[in-house]
């Protein structure tokens, strides 16, 4: 199963950036999402993954004793995720608004703030 | 002595607190600061001549070797007698010149600012402190040379100088650095003792070159000359004081200063001879075909610093003797000349040559201090400069093999500078006063007794050498020549080839100012030339320059977001790709991949047509609703491989981000095409290397064995010491319960910003 | 209407200790204080029902609606795995009986929930259900089969 | 007995699912689809739901996957009923074989508000 | 056979072969509400693969997940029939 | 939207969907779940009813602007983070009380804190919401 | 030694959010909380600073599970300074900000966002975990996209979409990055991963990972060529967040790089010519661009770029004195760019625009205003000996050790572009005759504020001229400082003791 994670990790990579580099806002914000699942893929199967052990103890047992998956990859992807959450939620709402403001979906139309001259 | 130096600072300070005094009646106490140093200065005299020298040394930066270290030997005596006494005498000439000034307390405050830092930097030991002051010099004669900066041409000028000499400044910088690296110190005095370990290193050449760039860029060298005749846009005092006696004299302070060190091998002399005579020659041919007293002293100045430089870098005893002795000499006469100048300007109005005449009936004390300067200036006897001329014959005769042609350029330069001297000091007070200057009334005494004092220095000097010789002269040839004989100066040395040459100099003068008048029509014929001077060439650089920095800047910052992130990743991509090509050997540990099954490859297969889905959907919609399905498959995955909590979390988020989308797509635009089909394959082409580079990547990193420690230690006690079984919860709200509260404060800031950028409009009416 | 509220909160309670899945005292009573708490917040108008008496007929009703299920289901089943279409699918307008929202929605959901029908939506004026049906091969019959089937049995329970 | 009631319960409930799977596919409009997946997923995911709580056999299990049920029957139906109605809006068209309308022209189109037809009476 | 057999062999597969046919539902449309339904459809159908997995890993935790599902999953579907009436109002 | 059919399961999901939102958070340091989800869900019990009623029911209905939510929240899970710098200890140090208390177990400055982080998350998660639904 | 207290300043930080927040609309409470907190938090900050100073490295286990397991924050001489420096810029700008914000953004939280945001500086700084760094990573990002779009102009918000773009690809390759190094080394405490990763045996990805932090830092630090963001975005919100951003944001990826190269990642030869080559292109760039602008904050945005150059450069050569150098700058920058983009502010309010064509005659109108400005201008310009000089000179004489000859020409080019652009601006701002402006109608001008917010403006320009003048002429103190953390940084030792005491000495 690695493997083919690795292929969705790699695609996800690869879709990510694809979709940044399209001038669309909104395939933009699209790619950035694309590309944040594809890190929370990489922590998680960088982890090491094992199948159907969460990290979870036993009710009856005090601590984990046999083999059970890496508790950390999880929690740190459990905080990316909600922040990614946050943050493509601002960057939602802001392609909304420049939408609103420039009438455009076109990025290539936002270079006034570029231009030397203004 | 730090505070002799720190005295002008403190003025320097002061003056927008007391600018009413200043404007009142103050400002005739303020050449008092300059006089009294003067005194202070002329109190060492004694023990100079007696070949002592002086050390104050005060801690700055200890650390790094940097102090306040100064020295006072017969080379700084020299200049700060200059400074002080020609300060004193501009100081009072300014209190007229510019009296009612509105702005009078600044130029007050940038002057002795700026004779504070030269101060310093003619007595600093420590070469970085040096600079600091050389720096500083730079920088008041910025604010000096735009003090009229209503004048565009005054604020060009001034940025003129600035770039030129700030850009010396700074190789200047690269070799003091250097200097003190090879030498292990940046005392001058310590440096002084390892000159043989310095010419010896392999980085001489660059110490020398980036000290020459510095010194030639401030003492006006060919080709950096061109930024000394804008600076004339600068009120005369300054012209007189900066421009002529003091700080284009910086440069020249510190090739004299460095000879001792650095001097005496072919890449110091050769480069300074060709510099100096090309400088003194071009310069003085120059300054005959100018009409504006101003521009001909301005090119004469440039014309007298470059004989320096070729003296300096002549580098026998007697060149070094005719360099000390004409760096008085100079800064007597043309200080004179420019305040005459002044006068003159500030009088009549105009500065044109071919106008002016017959100043001598209304103006008569500064017509004989115009004389005097400009005798001086032609090196008659018994002038001061008469000596100066044939120290400067003798030195160029002396000179081996080349002594015929050096000399030959010597009298050329001299000839000119004649020419240059009678035409502004000399010219404008003879023949018929035309009838519009008839009214003119002699300025207040502060104006003209001045230049009167400092030419009439020039004739008691050549009068009298022996009054200078011992107690000033001397010491300044032992700081250049440190085991020099005995120096003599003198007037007369008798009939002989020097007092012939001197002689062939003041007839060719004469001759030519009798046959050359000086025209308008000339001066704009010799403008064509500019063609393919200098400056012409640095403008064009400048132009080049511009229009790279546009080209550069048009490429990288093209305002195009995906240029920039392409940019961005092709970069990353490029890097990773050849980093993994060189040290890592592909390899793929198949024994530790776990097996496949029917649920794994479904949820696989889903999600990536859902990607390709996203990626390629022409619909908004479409793409969200595939995204969704994307995030269910992960929230599968994370469930099969043991993350009920990432799963619980990523099913929630995605449904959120979900309905954030639709709720906000609905007043989006529809998809659009944007781009062609040759750049989608690019695009495609990079974003495929880039996700191929970060798969291998995994897969070389899952080859190698991982640390268990910290999560054996989390699976140990998170029961028995953070009481929870959820190890995954244990570590977010204890473990590592700081990312969560950072986390929850991220969320709490998007939700503000979402807030405001939805909410907040500025109305248009309102102010900020 | 402190009765509703009662009922309602004793419900929520019950649900709290089902999935939590402590039947205890103290969970019981937890999920009590929360659930009280949980009405007050969102308190709405909900009309008067009096569940004690409907108990036995809200039995018969799920076994009913479970065999209405299956039967629809195995009905719907044959028509998806054989390959040609056996159905007249089609809207229709059933008028209602059932006059308050909850009764309204219970039926709409409980159509829906039987396979072969969906109830598109309610008039605004509460008079009529838009259903979607597979098989209408007569109209008046399939309104009088929901009539008399789930609206009449449901209203039972409810009134 | 527990063993043989998942073994019922799993296998009847992936066929319910597999049947809606099937109809979400062959099925010839979007309301037949709805009509046909709704239901026949959500009683094959109860029956499955059940097979685990009977598998595990404990109460809190059991109590959740009730909760789960419970939860399905009250939203499904919302749900379908939702897009439904969405999608007869924009004007999703029914099979050509479809008999009847009543629906046709009861909705405002501005409004989206949904006439009964009887409201004289 | 097992129960686990049972499940892992048979119906796992069952599922995830509707899972892939509900899929192509999703993929061919063609109206958005199909693909709305699909979509709604997967989730329903993911509830059932989760049951299974909690039965042979022997997790019930992992039917708590289920329950999420089971909750708001029709919140997505909702969103949808929000948008389109929206959209209908606005165009 | 506002549908009777939608709007009456509307009405029993909130307070189902509210509870079962502090089931999940409550058994956070046991089993999966804890503040994240269970304020998620809770904010989609109030997102849910906020489509089928109108926001502004909704919003009577929740009486307060969710957003005051998060600083109460965020100040919460600051105290029980700080509370231990009092006594001269890390921030972050778990406090607990001696005594499980029943249903939710060991009572201690983490659970505390996952409370702080379920009122951040529903302020939050409303707060957005709710603020795109108004500029539609 | 551990010290539970040094979480300090972030704490105070978050408390003053909070406190903020609760006063949502009342915005002159918020300016009284904001004025008495910023001054606390300089308070707190010149505490930990000391405390550091005279004790030596401080740690502090979160929640006291020892390193490498909790969260661990450490605060040596390099981070305490930071934090120092920006509590000072944090509390200039906020004072400035109660003068120059108008009410409607402070009634949209902008001062509990600004206050989140400075938090997040404390947090990255403080921090000795690379995950938590992360973290406050994502703080600051999320908090700057908030400042910068606040009011949502539409320059602001073209700005912001580059910003934002350019930013979250940053985060997501830093977080691919220790994705990465998590699964080669299993930790991610700073301290112990310095251990573990020097034990890797395969150094081949070792390299490739330091690629991915030196990109997703570079970004950050608007480095050549991942500096884009910066001139497209700096300039367009109000110039009191422009302030906080120039000073604070870039400089806090350059301590992550300098953090990281010198305690995870050595770099080896490639990586050192490549941070050099970099280090060149970033002065060019910036200093190009520079020249070409007329917008004043542009100008300044630009000049940031060329001037992370010159630290990328300390970064680069790698040896002790040219980090020192780096550090030196760092410290300068921090102080004379935040106190430059005020000074714009103040500008703006005076003559209602910053485009440097259409400025003029501020010199003669308001001489005493130029006279403070020019202090931090002619610092930036490295006029000796105010800051800007020393760094160049450690710099320099660190290039020569090096024999990184190319270097020091970048850096001599980077300085008189710089000298330049300062000369021009001056000339043109300053001396020029004033150019008849329109008067904007939504533009508050200094002369029509209340004396509080006059004085709200220019104190904390005044504050930070001192510190520069400080920093350039008691250039002694800046310079054992920053030699002792250059010493910490080129040795480890210290730090990785501090954090894992316990841990090493019992093997
Ligand atoms: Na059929
Ligand atoms: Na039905």
């Amino acid at each position: 199963m690695e493997l083919i994670l690795v292929v969705i990790i790699g695609l996800l990579y690869a879709s990510g950036i694809y979709m940044m580099l399209r001038r669309s806002m909104v395939k933009l914000i699209i790619g950035l999402i694309l590309l944040g699942n594809g890190a929370n893929m990489l922590i998680f199967l960088l982890g090491r993954i094992v199948k159907g052990k969460p990290p979870i103890i036993d009710s009856t047992a005090k601590m984990l004793t046999e083999i059970y998956a890496d508790p950390v990859p999880q929690a740190l992807i459990l905080t990316a995720i909600v922040i990614s959450f946050g943050l493509q939620s601002f960057a939602i709402i802001l392609v909304k608004r420049a939408y609103k403001i420039t009438q455009t979906d076109d990025l290539d139309e936002l270079n006034t703030t570029d231009e030397i001259y203004e | 002595m730090i505070l002799a130096i720190l005295s002008g600072f403190i003025l320097a300070g002061c003056t927008p607190f007391i600018s009413k005094f200043i404007k009142g009646k103050g400002s005739l106490l303020l050449p008092l600061l300059p006089f009294g140093l003067f005194v202070y200065f002329i109190s060492y005299l004694k023990e100079i001549g007696e070949g002592q020298t002086f050390k104050f040394s005060y801690e700055w930066v200890p650390s790094y070797g940097i102090n306040f270290g100064f020295h006072l030997d017969g080379l700084a005596m020299l200049f700060a007698l200059l400074i002080t006494g020609v300060g004193t005498l501009v100081f009072t000439y300014t209190t007229s010149y510019l009296k009612g000034h509105q702005y009078l307390d600044r130029f007050f405050g940038y002057l002795s600012m700026f004779m504070a830092s030269m101060l310093g930097l003619v007595l600093s030991d420590n070469i970085i402190t040096l600079f600091i002051f050389w720096e500083l010099t730079s920088i008041s004669s910025f604010f000096l040379i735009g003090f009229n900066n209503d004048d565009p041409k005054s604020r060009k000028s001034a940025l003129l100088a600035l770039s030129i000499t700030g850009l010396g400044g700074l190789f200047l910088l690269a070799g003091m650095v250097l200097l003190g690296f090879v030498g292990g110190t940046y005392q001058f005095q310590e440096l002084l003792s390892q000159s043989n370990l310095i010419q010896d290193h392999a980085s001489y050449g660059w110490i020398v070159g980036l000290i020459f760039i510095g010194a030639f860029t401030k003492s006006a060298q060919f080709p950096f000359h061109f930024w000394l005749p804008g600076a004339m846009k600068a009120p005369t005092p300054v012209s007189t004081y900066l421009h002529s006696a003091t700080m284009v004299k910086a440069g020249i302070y510190l090739l004299a200063r460095f000879t001792p060190l650095l001097g005496g091998t072919p890449e110091w002399n050769t480069t300074l001879i060709i510099v100096g005579a090309i400088t003194m020659v071009y310069a003085a041919v120059h300054s005959i075909f100018r009409i504006d007293m101003k521009g001909i002293l301005a090119y004469s100045t440039i014309s007298a610093l470059g004989i320096l430089v070729f003296l300096i870098g002549l580098g026998t005893e007697a060149s070094l003797l005719a360099a000390g002795v004409f760096i008085l000499v100079h800064a007597l006469y043309k200080a004179t000349l420019f305040l005459i100048t002044g006068i003159v300007d500030h009088e009549t109005g105009t500065r044109d040559v071919t106008v002016l005449s017959g100043l001598s009936k209304v103006l008569m004390p500064v017509a004989v201090a115009a004389g005097l300067a400009a005798l001086s200036n032609a090196g008659a006897p018994p002038f001061f400069g008469f000596i100066g001329k044939d120290l400067i014959y003798e030195a160029t005769l002396a000179y081996g093999n080349w002594a015929v042609v050096l000399t030959i350029a010597a009298i050329v330069t001299n000839v000119c500078l004649l020419f240059a001297g009678l035409l502004a000091g000399f010219k404008p007070f003879v023949g018929p006063l035309p009838s519009n200057y008839a009214a003119l009334h002699l300025p207040h005494p502060t104006m003209w007794v001045p230049p009167l004092i400092l030419a009439g220095l020039g004739l008691v000097f050549g009068l009298f050498p022996s009054l200078i010789e011992g107690v000033l002269v001397q010491p300044v040839f032992s700081s250049m020549v440190i085991e020099g004989a005995p120096v003599h100066i003198k007037l007369w040395h008798g009939f002989n080839l020097v007092l012939g040459l001197s002689l062939l100099t003041l007839t060719l003068g004469v001759v030519l100012y009798m046959i050359l008048k000086p025209s308008s029509l000339l001066f704009s014929k010799t403008l064509k030339f500019e063609m393919i001077a200098p400056q012409t060439l640095f403008g064009i650089f400048g132009k080049f320059f511009n229009a790279f920095a546009r080209f550069w800047t048009g490429l990288f910052q093209n305002g195009y977001l995906r240029n920039y992130v392409i940019t961005i990743l092709g970069f990353l991509t490029i890097l990773l790709a050849y980093r993994l090509y060189q040290g890592v050997n592909l390899y793929i540990d198949t024994a530790q991949l776990t097996s496949l099954t029917i649920y794994e490859v479904t949820v696989a297969i889903m999600m990536i047509v859902a990607i390709i889905f996203t990626v390629f959907s022409r619909s908004r919609l479409v793409a969200v609703a595939s995204l969704g399905v994307m995030g269910y498959s992960i929230c599968l995955i994370f469930l099969f491989y043991s993350a009920p909590d990432l799963a619980m979390t990523q099913f929630s988020i995605d449904t959120l981000t979900v309905i954030l989308f639709v709720l906000v797509i609905y007043n989006l635009p529809k998809y659009k095409n944007f781009s062609s089909k040759a750049v989608r394959l690019r695009d495609a082409v990079l974003s495929i290397f880039f996700g191929s580079l970060i798969a291998i990547l995994t897969l070389e990193v899952l080859a190698e064995p991982l640390n268990r420690e910290t999560s054996i230690f989390y699976a140990e006690s998170a029961y028995l010491l953070a009481k929870g079984k959820n190890v995954v919860n244990v570590i977010l709200v204890d473990f590592r319960g700081f990312d969560t509260m950072v986390e929850i404060t991220v969320l709490v800031i998007a939700a503000i910003g979402v807030f405001s950028l939805l909410k907040l409009r500025l109305k248009s009416i309102e102010k900020e | 209407m402190i009765k509703t509220k009662f009922l309602s909160n004793l419900l929520l309670s019950l649900i709290w200790v089902a999935i939590t899945g402590a039947f205890t005292v103290e969970n019981f009573l937890f999920g009590f204080a929360l659930s009280f708490f949980l009405l007050w917040v969102s308190a709405t108008d909900r009309r008067d029902n009096k569940y004690f008496n409907r108990i036995p007929k809200l039995v018969s009703f799920v076994f009913f609606f479970l065999y209405e299920l299956v039967k629809a289901n195995v009905q719907v089943a044959y028509d998806v795995i054989t390959p040609r279409h056996y159905m007249e699918p089609g809207i229709v307008k059933i008028p209602l009986d059932a006059e308050s929202d909850l009764e309204i929605t219970l039926l709409a959901n409980l159509i829906t929930l039987t396979p072969g029908t969906l109830s598109l939506d309610v008039s605004e004026d509460r008079k009529v259900l838009y259903v979607h049906a597979m098989y209408v091969k007569d109209k008046e019959a399939f309104i009088a089969s929901i009539k008399n089937g789930f609206e009449r049995k449901l209203l039972e329970i409810t009134r | 007995m527990t063993e043989i009631l998942v073994y019922i319960l799993s296998t009847s409930g992936a066929i319910f699912i597999l049947l809606a799977a099937v109809g979400i596919v062959k099925m010839p409009d979007l309301y037949l689809r709805i009509s046909v997946t709704t239901k026949a997923a959500t009683l094959g995911i109860g029956l499955i739901l059940l097979s685990a709580a009977f598998y595990f056999n404990d109460n809190a299990i059991s109590a959740r996957v009730v909760a789960i049920i419970i939860f399905m029957l009250l939203t499904a139906p919302v749900g379908a009923h939702m897009i439904g109605r969405a999608s007869y809006f924009t004007g999703v068209k029914m099979w050509k074989k479809s008999k009847v309308d009543d629906l046709k022209g009861q909705y405002d189109k501005k409004t989206h508000k949904l006439k009964s037809g009887e409201e004289d009476k | 056979m097992s129960i686990s057999d049972y499940l892992y062999y048979i119906i796992l597969p069952t599922l995830a072969i509707s899972i892939l046919i509900i899929f192509v539902r999703f993929l061919i449309g063609p109206k958005l509400s199909d693909r709305v339904v699909a979509l709604d459809l997967l989730l329903t159908t993911g509830i059932g693969i989760i049951a299974v997995y909690s039965i042979l890993s022997d997790q019930p935790a992992f039917l708590d997940i289920a329950m999420i599902m089971a909750l708001i999953a029709f919140l997505g579907t909702v969103a949808f029939a929000y948008y389109l009436e929206k959209r209908e109002k606005n165009d | 939207m506002k549908t009777i059919i939608f709007k009456t399961a509307s009405t029993y999901l909130l307070p189902l969907l509210v509870l079962f939102s502090v089931f999940i958070l409550l058994r956070g340091h046991y089993l999966p779940g804890g503040g994240f989800v269970g304020g998620l869900i809770a904010s989609i019990a109030f997102v849910i009813h906020s489509f089928a009623n109108g926001l502004e029911q909704t919003k009577n209905l929740i009486k307060f602007h969710p957003g005051f939510l998060m600083p109460v929240g965020l100040c919460i899970a600051l105290i029980s983070g700080a509370a231990p710098l009092f006594i001269e200890q890390s921030f972050m140090t778990g406090l607990w009380f001696e005594n499980p208390i029943p249903v939710i177990g060991m009572v201690g400055s983490a659970l505390f804190f996952d409370a702080g982080v379920y009122l951040v998350v529903i302020g939050v998660t409303l707060t957005i919401i709710f603020t795109i639904s108004e500029t539609l | 030694m551990n010290n539970p207290y040094i979480v300090l300043p972030v704490i105070f930080q978050l408390f003053t959010s909070v406190l903020l927040m609760f006063f949502w609309y009342r915005v002159n409470a918020q300016r009284l909380i904001t004025i008495i907190c910023s001054i606390i938090s300089v308070g707190i900050a010149i505490w930990l600073f000391k405390e550091v100073y005279q004790n030596g490295i401080l740690t502090m286990q979160a929640g006291e599970w020892q390193a490498p397991f909790g969260i661990t924050f450490v605060a040596d001489l390099f981070s305490t300074t930071m934090v120092l420096l920006t509590a000072i810029s944090g509390m200039a700008v906020g004072i400035f900000s109660t003068g120059s914000i108008r009410n409607a953004r402070l009634k949209f939280g902008y001062f509990p966002i600004l206050n989140f945001l400075l938090m997040g500086l404390h947090g990255a700084f403080l921090t000795g975990d690379i995950f938590n760094l992360y973290v406050w990573f994502e703080i600051i990002i999320i908090a700057s996209f908030v400042l910068i779009t606040i009011g949502g102009e539409k320059a602001q918000i073209e700005g912001a979409i580059k910003y934002v773009t350019m930013n979250l690809l940053a985060s997501a390759i830093f977080l691919t990055a220790i994705a990465i190094l998590y699964g080669l080394a299993g930790s991610l405490n700073m301290a112990d991963l310095s251990i573990q990763v020097a034990e890797i045996e395969n150094r081949g990805l070792v390299n490739v990972v330091a690629i991915l932090f030196l990109v997703g830092f570079g970004i950050k630090s608007a480095i050549f060529p991942l500096y884009f963001w910066l001139p497209a975005s700096y300039h367009t919100p109000p110039p009191a967040i422009s302030a906080v951003f120039g000073g604070l944001l870039t400089k806090v990826g350059v301590y992550a790089l300098l953090r990281i190269f010198t305690l995870i990642f050595i770099p080896d030869e490639f990586l050192g010519n490549l941070l050099v080559v970099l280090a060149c292109m970033t002065i060019l760039s910036g200093g190009l661009g520079a020249i070409l602008q007329v917008n004043m904050r542009k100008i300044f945005s630009y000049l940031i770029v060329c001037h992370i150059g010159f630290m990328l450069a300390g970064l680069g050569i790698y040896t002790e004195l040219a980090i020192m150098g780096a550090i030196f700058y760092l410290i300068h920058d921090i102080i004379v760019k935040t106190n430059l983009f005020l000074a714009s502010g103040l500008i703006f309010k005076l003559k209602g625009t910053l485009n440097i064509e259409k400025l003029g005659g501020i010199y003669k109108k308001y001489p005493k205003f130029s006279l403070l400005i020019a202090i931090p201008l002619f610092s930036l310009a490295g006029i000796p000996p105010l800051s800007g000089f020393w760094a160049k000179v450690f710099l320099i004489e660190g290039g020569y050790k090096a024999n990184e000859w190319m270097l020091i020409g970048f850096i001599i080019l980077g300085s008189f572009l710089t000298l330049w652009v300062i000369a021009k601006l001056w000339a043109e701002v300053f001396w020029k005759d004033a150019v008849a402006l329109p008067k904007k109608i939504n533009v508050k001008y200094f002369h029509e504020l209340k004396p509080f917010k006059r004085w709200a403006m220019v104190i904390p320009i005044i504050l930070l001229a001192v510190t520069s003048l400080y920093i350039g002429l008691a250039a002694e103190h800046i310079i054992l400082l920053s030699k002792q953390i250059a010493a910490e940084l080129m040795n480890p030792s210290a730090y990785l003791d501090a954090v894992l005491g316990a841990k090493t000495e019992t093997p």
